[in-house]
């Protein structure tokens, strides 16, 4: 890996005679003993995409907060186009032309698309106009860019890449000429990801001005003409994305060399620990989601399942761990049968060496108003080593959750912090280590480096390489086909509850799997490459 | 037939303070604000009402002084629970031990009748109100009983009761503001982020709560009975509240489950004392409890989950 | 913002009964009496003396177990409303019990008594956790209908069943003066004639249970995550059903203890509707407490001093009744619990500005940097 | 000074525990005595009420209510010197209690007889706040007495709640008395202390008659209300004070009946133009058959259970 550019060109502030969209001066904002944004200047040219990259809790989504009036920096100026503004609240940033996409989605889960598109926008004390301008102007807005969403539906029934078409159309509808985006790849598959840059390209082109938050250098790279790096709480360099690299991003926010790339030697696969014949899975609606899956992995290798989120992926890794029960099919671990019976079939796989990384680390994996030390210890509490009888140990469940600190390098190294105090990134290692440091025979992990800064993402990777180095079966489900492709020893695209083909990360390309993964079955996917060489 | 229209006719009355405090409810919890306090808002009204009536001889005046003071109290709670991030459910308790302490404490010294208010009578009270043609078509076969009988000879409060279940359904659904009320209940972010005052709008429900609760007070001190007497809200608070989880916090099953509600106590009145064909004399305290098991069995056999709106009995913090 | 530790759990409470009583004080001006008197008598009624103390005690006692039925569930996140109906078909447990072993000596008595108290309350409150873990229905709802239904159920009982031929009011048959639970005046002469008996101890007894059973079990440990995050309790393979029914049942035996201190103890035999609010009386504990039961002792311990302190004011001052006493009791509930940020935000600022000013007295240099 | 200390339902209840208030009052008015009284909130106050009030030498300290029973006798043992009165039940054991009870099912057999004449429906109901010993013995009285007139009346009886808290339900009371309207009823005779203010509301606008219980409540409709079954726990309150300032306290036990005027039917300027000379002729009569024993009123706390 190149040691960080020298001779990078800086660009600070765009260049004179550039018209700025926004200028943020001094900002500063405090959360009780958090300094989240220190002293922080900030130009953005119009028509621009500027990106922001960061550790996570470094302070990018507080900023632009502020520039959307949704939190009140302690002191600082803010100057949109050119002229100094107060933001008191969204209202005003609104009316500013500011729109902002969220981190977390700021949408009404039971209301339809065009119910969360109008609120706040609607133009009459009666629904009814402002639904009907709106169905004219949604229709608009998806034949000039593309963002098609079905305006009926109820958000809670769409797939998270639609929820943020909505979100985008709410901020297009309400007139934005800044859009902010905050993370908004997290969750979107690379299909999705390009085609929201090539909307975002075309509103750049229509002069409008882009903010661009993410973790992935990739997108930083391929889309924003200037970049900020961010860290605790200040910008610590901005730079043209031209004369910038990964490398050197990275480096500038974690402040260390960063690998980028995962390494690991060839795989040596043991015997078959997880065998799964013909699953048959529901969802809480009775929906089937997978309609009969077969898969195995073996001791040693890391079986990749690739596909697009919403094809079956929550249900297997549910299924898998025990918290749903199959309609029919098998699940055998170390070739004893393990299909979950009840809803406390999750505690016996545990002990049964099953460990399991869920997708969603706030809403399952982890009690975030429990300390640190609790979750050390969820789905393992009833260890004996962790009280005997009825009673729970709590200075063994300290100790443990001691080691997993400094295994994993969780900061702040504190077990008796609020765990909602952590960084995403750090609340991940705190699964991650709870997961791992059991010494399972078989790991099920989700989408383990979901909003996760880079300096935690070679983190993880590692700790899974080391893992399956160690003899342990892994079973990997991620959207993120880079990372699928870069940790797997074997590749199975799910799709509409059925596993569509199966690939070899060293020789499949991109394509292959981007078509497997829109339901082209493998056979339909050698002739379309026939069909265009 | 006749028996059948007397025990509606009594369902009708028996709901229609439950029907206006569940509305009520339905107001504040849609806006994400848990009201237990429904109880001594009942309470606080009917007294306030049957003070300025009593005093006044004016029950329009009386109206106006319950829907006062529950606004008072739902001004507490906002105060409490919007602007303070307290607990609702103790504001609401609070209110309760407020209203049973203070309407007698009143009372008594204003009065002194132990917490009582003098009776009530001509301009001070709410009279059965005959609508038109309803003397007229009294004669006529099944139209008669069922305008003339059901429909006609409530209190204007009984009318505005069931008036205010479409009306509610239209302001839910129908307008910015219901639109709105959803959206604080179910996602407050989101609409801060699209530039709305969260505490406003829930202060907004709250008022209305205050009003149509209010108005269920005086229904009970100025139309069903005649004067205040103490605790006489005696549990309809509740059973409101049980109403809105019931109707899974929507207006016309809130409708349907007051009415359902109040037809068990009718019947329920109607059925003390009475043999039955294979059981025998039944114990009056089995015929009172009735509804209360009806209402259990009903719960878990049909309606299944309830879902509050989801951003219910939290405060909304911007900063943590 | 976090503040010491101190101000948070002694400084914030002590302002808020405080500013509770400023406002009761006005209102006792206004019916023309010295609030300062007022509070002094309740004080002296409370603790003053060997009598009242003796009383103050025996709500205390029963406020406790209330409060800890609410509490336990609510780390559960059950909001358990149905602790006076539970506690009053404890009631039930403890008289059919406390008649038919009558004559045993209490020591023996007493644990038999506490496990058909417990278990018929245990089974009221159990009833909603079932619906609710099996069928979806609310515990709200289903805890109220039951607090009904137990009304109803109850007042058959007693007034048709237990009630004895030679009897005038509607109320068991007595206990035996041997298998009742025995005042503490038996031992504490200072108690003589008060109500207060060996179910205080149990309370504390309860009190540190509940402690251990919440923070220091694994089902404490389950019941929190459960109460905290449903989907993480159920990926951590807990059953959340069964939790929900244990705890239920764990909550309504709780408020079934209200019928050793009353039914076994104070009164000596079950009589109509003796729970008289307490049960509702407990939600305000619970939660003042903050769940906690060291919040809910003191708690409970507060609402005691209100009841009997106020019995005693209304001796004292015959303009001050029982209901400004309640009047009074709800202006401490809003207080100190619904309203308890309100002195915090001036609390917190002052704070902050101490130390603001102790940070600029002490870095004068870094100021003229910025 | 003497001290009076109310039962649950409060000294303004409308009915029991306002009649013993307007008796000390009346004493107050009449000689100048001051008097002490008190509200308790709870079972647990009972004793403690009593103790007080005995502790600072009020004296004698009079207790209306049959659940003062159970304080009373812890504490009259240890103030001998004190002199108490109990209301509605007896407590014969103890040498310094005078018990008082009233033969309510006379009273309520006075008010039945005048309801049978009374009713043009052959229809009449009877509310009581809940199914209780003491209330049924009303009913019972009340039944007797209707049926004495005529056996064939329709009786209907609706309880309005299930605990004590139902005498604080006059909506209720309204709804029930409606309902019992609605069934054909159109005298009606409560139990229900302060809810009856909501059955007598009822009956009023219903243009039916209400009959009234424990205190003379024939004012409340003028017109209305046919009668009251008068309980005179004021004059027992009274002459309690009044023998005890007069040194003629005996501690014995009063049953107070139609014989000694403690209960009855009331009549005054409110009902007069109600009662037909026939129907206050049949009261007379009654009143003699039961004073002399001809007719004897069943009732219903010695077995539980009411005959007709
Ligand atoms: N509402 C809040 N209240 C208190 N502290 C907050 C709040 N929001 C953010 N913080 C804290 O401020 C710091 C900056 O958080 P912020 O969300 O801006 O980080 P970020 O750079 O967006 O991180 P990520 O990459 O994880 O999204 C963090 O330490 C965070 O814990
Ligand atoms: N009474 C009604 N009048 C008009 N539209 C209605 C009515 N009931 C439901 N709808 C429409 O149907 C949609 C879905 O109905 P649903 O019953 O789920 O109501 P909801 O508002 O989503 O309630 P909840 O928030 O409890 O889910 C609503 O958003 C609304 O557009
Ligand atoms: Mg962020
Ligand atoms: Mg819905």
């Amino acid at each position: 890996m190149d040691a960080v550019q020298s001779d990078h060109t800086r660009r600070p502030v765009p260049a004179a005679g550039e018209s700025l969209a926004i200028e943020l001066r001094k900002i500063n904002k405090r959360f009780g003993p958090v300094h989240a944004n220190k002293d922080i200047d900030l130009a953005v040219a119009r028509g621009t995409i500027h990106g922001i990259v960061g550790e996570n809790g470094a302070g990018k989504s507080t900023l632009m907060s502020i520039l959307y009036g949704f939190y009140h920096a302690d002191s600082g100026e803010i100057v949109v186009g050119g002229a100094p503004v107060t933001i008191h609240n969204s209202s005003d940033a609104l009316r500013l032309g500011i729109g902002m996409v969220h981190q977390h989605f700021m949408l009404v889960d039971n209301f339809t698309v065009l119910e969360n598109v109008i609120l706040g926008a609607e133009d009459s004390a009666l629904l009814k106009p402002s639904v009907d301008k709106a169905r004219r102007e949604l229709q608009r807005l998806a034949d000039d860019y593309g963002l098609n969403v079905p305006v009926d539906a109820v958000i809670e029934d769409l797939s998270v890449g639609q929820q943020q078409r909505v979100e985008i159309l709410k901020a297009l509808y309400r007139g934005a000429d800044i859009l902010i985006l905050d993370e908004p790849t997290g969750v979107l598959t690379p299909a999705e990801a390009d085609h929201l840059f090539r909307v975002l390209r075309t509103l750049r082109e229509e002069g409008k001005t882009i903010i661009l938050i993410t973790h992935k250098l990739r997108e930083i790279m391929a889309i924003t003409d200037t970049v900020s790096v961010m860290r605790q709480g200040q910008i610590v360099e901005t730079l043209a994305t031209a004369s910038t690299s990964p490398e050197q991003l990275a480096e500038l926010m974690v402040g260390r060399r960063v690998l980028l790339r995962v390494h690991k030697e060839e795989a040596k696969p043991g015997a078959v620990l997880l065998d799964v014949k013909d699953l048959v899975v529901a969802d809480d609606l009775g929906t089937e989601r997978l309609k009969g899956v077969s898969l195995h992995v073996r001791a040693g290798e890391i079986l990749g399942i690739a596909g697009v989120a919403g094809n079956g992926q929550s249900e297997l890794l549910e299924a898998l761990s025990g918290m749903r029960a199959a309609k029919s099919g098998t699940i055998r671990l170390n070739g004893e049968d393990v299909t979950a019976v009840n809803d406390e079939s999750a505690a016996l796989l545990r002990h049964k060496g099953l460990a399991h990384v869920p997708e969603d680390r706030i809403r399952m994996g982890l009690v975030t108003n429990f300390y640190e030390w609790e979750n050390a210890i969820l789905g393992y509490h009833d260890l004996p080593k962790y009280g005997k009888g009825l009673s729970l140990d709590v200075k063994a469940a300290r100790a443990e959750a001691q080691r997993h600190i400094e295994k994993f390098d969780i900061r702040p190294a504190n077990t008796d912090l609020k765990t909602a105090n952590f960084s995403g990134g750090n609340q991940q290692k705190i699964v991650l280590a709870r997961e791992m440091e059991r010494d399972p025979d078989v790991l099920i992990v989700g989408q383990p480096t979901r909003g996760v800064d880079i300096g935690a993402i070679e983190f993880i990777h590692n700790q899974i390489i080391k893992m399956r180095d160690a003899g342990k079966a892994i079973l990997l489900v991620s959207v993120e086909l880079d990372e699928i492709r870069a940790l797997s020893d074997r590749i199975v695209v799910l799709f509409d509850g059925h596993i569509v083909g199966e690939a070899d990360p060293r020789t499949a390309d991109e394509g292959e799997l981007g078509l497997l993964m829109a339901g082209v079955s493998q056979k339909g996917a050698a002739q379309s490459s026939e069909a265009n060489p | 037939m006749e028996d059948l229209i007397s025990i509606l006719v009594t369902t009708i009355r028996v709901s229609t303070p439950l029907i206006l405090a569940c509305l009520a409810g339905l107001y504040s919890e849609r806006a994400g604000i848990v009201d237990i306090g429904l109880e001594g808002k009942l309470l606080g009204s009917a007294f306030g009402a049957a003070v300025v009536a009593a005093v006044t001889g004016n029950v329009w005046l009386g109206l106006l002084a319950g829907i006062g003071v529950s606004l008072v109290f739902s001004g507490i709670h906002g105060l409490a629970s919007i602007n303070f991030r307290g607990n609702q459910i103790i504001s609401g308790v609070a209110l309760n031990f407020l209203a049973s302490g203070l309407t007698v404490f009143l009372g008594a010294a204003w009065f002194g009748r132990g917490g009582n208010t003098p009776p009530l009578s001509g301009g001070a009270r709410f009279y059965a109100i005959q609508l038109p043609f309803a003397r007229e078509l009294a004669g006529v076969p099944v139209i008669g009983p069922i305008y003339s009988g059901l429909i006609s000879g409530h209190t204007i409060l009984t009318y505005i009761a069931f008036l205010a279940v479409p009306l509610t359904a239209f302001v839910l659904w129908r307008t910015r503001f219901g639109l709105r009320l959803r959206a604080v209940g179910e996602n407050p972010k989101a609409l801060d982020t699209a530039g709305m005052s969260v505490s406003w709008l829930r202060y907004k429900a709250l008022a209305i709560t205050a009003v149509l609760v209010g108005m269920g007070g005086a229904y009970l001190s100025t139309a069903q009975a005649a004067s205040f007497s103490r605790e006489m809200s005696s549990g309809r608070g509740y059973i409101a509240l049980a109403a809105l989880i019931f109707a899974k916090w929507k207006p016309y099953p809130a409708l349907g489950a007051c009415l359902l509600f109040g037809f068990l106590e009718a019947l329920q009145y109607r059925l003390q004392g009475v043999s039955l064909p294979v059981i025998g004399p039944v114990p009056t305290q089995a015929m009172q409890a009735l509804p209360y098991v009806l209402t259990i069995l009903l719960l878990a056999g049909f309606v299944g989950r309830a879902i509050a709106p989801k951003a219910s009995g939290q405060p909304y913090v911007k900063e943590r | 913002m976090p503040l010491p530790r101190w101000v948070d759990v002694a400084l914030l409470p002590v302002l808020n009964v405080t500013l509770a009583f400023l406002i009761g004080g006005v209102v006792v001006m206004i019916v023309g009496e010295n609030p300062i008197e007022a509070v002094r008598i309740m004080l002296y009624g409370a603790f003053g003396y060997g009598y009242g103390f003796g009383f103050t005690l025996y709500y205390t006692t029963n406020f406790i177990f209330a409060g800890l039925a609410v509490a336990v569930a609510y780390h559960g996140g059950l909001f358990n409303i149905g602790g006076e109906g539970q506690a009053y078909v404890g009631g039930l447990g403890a008289i059919l019990v406390a008649l038919a072993v009558g004559g045993l000596h209490w020591a023996f008595a007493l644990p038999l008594i506490m496990i058909s108290a417990a278990l018929f309350a245990g089974v009221w409150a159990f009833i909603p956790g079932y619906l609710q873990a099996k069928r979806g229905s609310h515990v709200v709802i289903t805890t109220i209908m039951m607090n009904f239904i137990a009304t109803s159920m109850m007042s058959y009982i007693i007034s048709r069943i237990l009630k004895p031929a030679n009897v005038n009011s509607d109320e068991s048959a007595r206990i035996d003066p041997l298998t009742r639970v025995p005042f503490l005046s038996e031992w504490v002469p200072l108690l003589k004639n008060t109500p207060v008996n060996i179910s205080f101890f149990i309370a504390l007894l309860a009190l540190v249970g509940v402690y251990w059973l919440i923070w220091h079990t694994k089902f404490g440990y389950a019941l929190r995550t459960m109460g905290h995050n449903g989907t993480a309790a159920h990926y951590a393979g807990m059953s959340n059903a069964r939790l929900i029914m244990i705890t239920m049942a764990i909550s309504g035996a709780l408020a079934g203890m209200v019928a050793i201190n009353d039914t076994a103890g104070a009164h000596g035999r079950l009589l109509l509707g003796y729970v008289a609010g307490t049960g509702f009386v407990g939600i305000a504990v619970a939660f003042m407490g903050k769940a906690h039961p060291i919040g809910v002792g003191l708690s409970a311990l507060l609402f005691g001093v209100l009841y009997q302190g106020g019995q005693e004011l209304a001796f004292t001052m015959p303009a001050i009744t029982r209901e400004m006493i309640v009047t009074i009791q709800a202006l401490v509930i809003l207080f100190t619990g619904a309203m308890s940020n309100m002195l915090r935000r001036p609390v917190e600022l002052a704070f902050m500005a101490a130390q603001s000013g102790a940070e600029r007295s002490g870095s004068p240099a870094e100021e003229k940097r910025a | 000074d003497p001290a009076l200390v109310y039962d649950g339902g409060g000294k303004f209840d409308a009915s029991f525990n306002e009649s013993a208030y307007n008796g000390a009052e009346q004493f107050k008015a009449d000689t100048g005595q001051d008097y002490q009284d008190l509200e308790i909130s709870g079972d647990a106050q009972r004793e403690q009420a009593i103790r007080q009030f005995a502790a600072r030498g009020n004296n004698p300290i009079v207790l209306p209510g049959f659940s003062w029973e159970t304080a009373l006798r812890s504490v009259a043992a240890d103030f001998p010197d004190t002199s108490f009165l109990i209301i509605d039940t007896v407590v014969d054991d103890l040498d310094n209690v005078r018990s008082v009870v009233f033969k309510e099912h006379e009273g309520s057999f006075l008010v039945g007889v005048l309801a049978a004449m009374a009713t043009e429906t052959g229809t009449i109901g009877f509310i009581p706040a809940f199914d209780f010993s003491l209330l049924q013995s009303f009913g019972c009285g009340y039944k007797q007495g209707a049926r004495y007139i005529d056996p064939d009346v329709q009786i209907i009886e609706t309880a309005i709640g299930t605990g004590f808290d139902a005498f604080n339900n006059p909506g209720g009371g309204t709804e029930v008395a409606l309902s019992q309207i609605d069934r054909g009823a159109d005298v009606i005779y409560h139990a229900a202390g302060g809810a009856g203010v909501g059955v007598l509301q009822a009956a009023a606008d219903s243009g039916v008659l209400g009959i009234g219980v424990d205190s003379n409540q024939n004012h409340l409709h003028p017109g209305s209300v046919l009668t009251s079954m008068i309980k005179r726990v004021d004059v027992a309150v009274y002459n309690a004070f009044e023998d005890f300032a007069n040194d003629t306290w005996t501690n014995d036990v009063q049953v107070l009946g139609l014989a000694e005027d403690g209960v009855g039917a009331a009549f005054d300027d409110n009902n007069a133009s109600l009662i037909t000379d026939e129907m206050r002729a049949a009261v007379d009569d009654a009143t003699a058959k039961i004073i002399s024993g001809e007719v004897v009123v069943h009732d219903y706390r010695t077995d539980e259970s009411c005959p007709v």
